[in-house]
C-alpha cells in the first residue's frame, strides 16, 4: 500500500517494482527519482520496505542505504537535487550525535532522531491524506452536476440613479444653456412646480374641480396653501387651465384649457 | 446496477444522462450509455416514453439540431432571469439631463427640453424614462400641436429616496455666480 | 404563472433553478427566484421537501460548501462515465500532496509546504491548483517577505462534495492506522 507504484521499462522489461537489493540499473535511476516526491519520500520507502520501526529507526542502516542510493545517482551524474544532498548531511549529523557519549547531565535530552521521525510521520500523514483526496468522488471526475439548458430571458436591471447624478445632469445642462432665461430654481420655485403637476394630474382625472377643492385648508399650513395658490396662478399664466366663474361670488370653477 | 435490466432503468440512465449534460446529446452518444448494442429504433421509443414521462413536469424533452436536451418549460424562465439580472450599465447623458430638465422645470412639452439641451429629444429617451415610470404626461399645453407636458412621477421621488421635490438639491449657488453676470 | 400561488408551483421553481444551474444556489440566490419575500426557514422547509420527493429518482438533492445543487446519484456515473471516455488526466502526486498539506494544515506559506514535503514547490504545481479554484491566497504572514499564506476553497469543498472542511477524513485516522499496522 505504501510502495510507491512504478511502471518503468528498462530494455523493454518492465519493472513494478523497487529491486530488493536497492540494485538499480543506472538506465532506471531518473525513472525511480522520479518516481519519489523527495529525500522524506525515499527515506519512507527504506524505512517501510525493510520493516523498520519509524520509532526506532537504526540510524547506521537507514544512512548507509540512503548513502548508497545517492552514491548512485552522483555516479552517473545524475543532476542531484540538493535536498538529497541536505538530508544526507541530517542523517550523517544524527548518527553521529547518536554514537557520542552522553554526559550525565543531560541524560534527558531529546533523542537525535526526534525531529526526523516527526517529519516522516508528518509527511506520511499527508502522503496518505492526499491518496484519500485522490480517491474522493469529485465534480467533473465521478460526480455529475445537473446543468439542464433553460431559455435565458435577459431581465434587466435598470441603472442607479443617485441624486449627485441628476444634480450633476441639472449642472451640466445649466452650464451649457447660457441663453438660458429662467436659472433660479429655488426651493420654493420647486415647490410651485411639483404643485403644478399635481394640479394636472388632479384635472386629468377630475376634468372639473371647484377651485376651492384645491385647497386643503385644514390640513395644509398657509405655506403650502400660498404654493398651490401661485401653482394655479401659473399654469393658468402659461394657459394651461382655464377658470370661470358665472357669477360675482358664486364659485370658480378650474378645468383644464381644451380647445373649443 | 451495472447493466440496465429492464425498460424503466435504461430510461432513468438516459434521463440521468440528459439532464447532467450541458450539451445536447446525440442518438450517437445516447448509445454510448449502454454497454449493450442499443437499437436507434429501441433508444427513439425510450425517448419518447421519457419525454412523455415528463410532460406534466417542471422541463420538457426537446429535440434540438444536435440532439435530445431537457429544457426548463418556458413560463419558468422569468424566475430564473432573475438570478443573474443583467445590470444595465449607465443612462446615457441625454437620459440623464432629460429628466433633470423635467425634474426641475415641470411640467415641460418636448419643445421645452429641445430649446434648453439645444437639440432635439429621441424618442427612445423619453421612452426609456416612462418605462421605467420615473415621467408621465400630465397634460397637454394649448398651443397648436398640443404638445404633451411631462412632470415626474412619485415613483421616481421614491427611487431617488425623497419625499418631495423640494429636497432636490437647490441650484442656487451655482445659478447666483452666472445670474449676476447674466441677470 | 408569474407567481408561485402554492407550495407545489414553489418547489416547481426551485426543482426548475436547481436542475439548470450547474452550480450550487445559495439560499441568498433562491430567494431572488421570488418576488415576494420568502423566509429562509420556508425555503429550507421546501427544499427538505424537495429532496424528499426526488427520493426514489435519478438525481440526488445535496448540499454542499456553497449551495444546494441536483447531482446524480451515485449508481449511475460509470454509464456516464461512457459518455466521455477521454478521463480528465490525474494529477501528479506532487500536486495531491501539495493540496492536502494546504487542506489539512492551512493557512500554509511555500515555505511551510515545502518543509513537510522536504522539496521545493515547483511553481507549476501551484498554479495548477489555483486555476482550477480549489486554492487561493488569503492574506500574508508578516514575517520577513511576507509569503502568501494559501488556504483551499468553496469551490474544492464542492468539488469534492463537502460542506465544510470538518467533513475532510481525520488526519488521525492515518496515523493510528499506520501505528497498529507497522508496516
Amino acid at each position: 500500500m505504501i510502495e510507491t507504484p512504478l511502471s518503468a521499462k528498462i530494455k523493454g522489461e518492465a519493472f513494478t517494482q523497487l529491486p530488493q537489493d536497492l540494485y538499480i540499473p543506472p538506465d532506471a535511476l531518473e525513472v525511480y527519482l522520479e518516481a519519489f516526491e523527495g529525500p522524506l519520500d525515499l527515506l519512507l520507502y527504506l524505512i517501510r520496505k525493510h520493516n523498520l520501526d519509524i520509532l526506532d529507526i537504526p540510524m547506521a542502516d537507514l544512512t548507509r542505504q540512503y548513502m548508497e542510493y545517492v552514491e548512485k545517482m552522483k555516479a552517473i551524474k545524475l543532476e542531484l537535487a540538493g535536498d538529497y544532498l541536505l538530508m544526507s548531511a541530517m542523517l550523517i549529523e544524527i548518527k553521529s550525535r547518536m554514537l557520542l557519549p552522553k554526559p550525565a547531565e543531560i541524560e534527558s535530552e531529546d533523542d537525535p532522531r526526534a525531529e526526523l521521525v516527526r517529519r516522516l510521520m508528518e509527511y506520511e500523514a499527508i502522503k496518505l491524506a492526499a491518496q484519500r483526496l485522490d480517491e474522493m468522488p469529485k465534480v467533473g471526475e465521478d460526480i455529475a452536476v445537473a446543468s439542464a439548458y433553460y431559455q435565458h430571458i435577459s431581465d434587466v436591471k435598470p441603472p442607479e440613479v443617485s441624486l449627485d447624478d441628476l444634480t450633476e445632469a441639472w449642472r451640466n445642462v445649466l452650464m451649457r444653456a447660457s441663453h438660458f432665461k429662467h436659472h433660479k430654481v429655488g426651493k420654493a420655485e420647486l415647490s410651485v412646480r411639483e404643485h403644478m403637476s399635481m394640479i394636472l394630474r388632479r384635472l386629468k382625472v377630475d376634468n372639473f374641480l371647484e377651485f376651492s377643492q384645491l385647497f386643503d385648508v385644514e390640513n395644509e399650513g398657509i405655506p403650502k396653501l400660498v404654493v398651490c395658490f401661485l401653482a394655479i396662478l401659473e399654469l393658468a399664466r402659461e394657459g394651461l387651465l382655464r377658470m370661470t366663474q358665472q357669477a360675482p361670488f358664486t364659485p370658480i370653477y378650474i378645468q383644464l384649457n381644451a380647445r373649443d | 446496477m451495472t447493466k440496465p435490466e429492464n425498460i424503466t432503468q435504461k430510461k432513468q440512465v438516459l434521463e440521468v444522462a440528459l439532464l447532467t449534460s450541458s450539451q445536447p446529446l446525440s442518438l450517437d452518444d445516447m448509445q454510448k450509455l449502454f454497454a449493450d448494442r442499443m437499437e436507434r429504433a429501441t433508444l427513439r421509443m425510450l425517448l419518447d416514453e421519457l419525454k412523455q414521462d415528463w410532460d406534466t413536469r417542471t422541463m420538457e424533452l426537446v429535440q434540438v439540431a444536435t440532439g435530445y436536451r431537457f429544457q426548463a418549460r418556458p413560463e419558468y424562465c422569468t424566475f430564473l432571469a432573475r438570478l443573474n439580472p443583467e445590470k444595465q450599465s449607465k443612462y446615457s447623458r441625454a437620459v440623464m439631463e432629460t429628466l433633470a430638465i423635467i425634474a426641475y422645470r415641470q411640467p415641460v412639452t418636448r419643445g421645452d427640453i429641445e430649446e434648453i439641451r439645444g437639440v432635439a429629444v429621441n424618442p427612445n429617451v423619453m421612452r426609456q424614462l416612462q418605462e421605467r415610470d420615473w415621467v408621465d404626461v400630465v397634460g397637454q399645453r394649448e398651443v397648436p400641436g398640443r404638445p404633451s407636458l411631462y412632470a415626474t412621477t412619485k415613483h421616481f421621488l421614491d427611487d431617488l429616496n425623497l419625499k418631495s421635490l423640494t429636497e432636490l438639491p437647490a441650484m442656487e449657488d451655482f445659478v447666483n455666480s452666472e445670474a449676476q453676470l447674466d441677470l
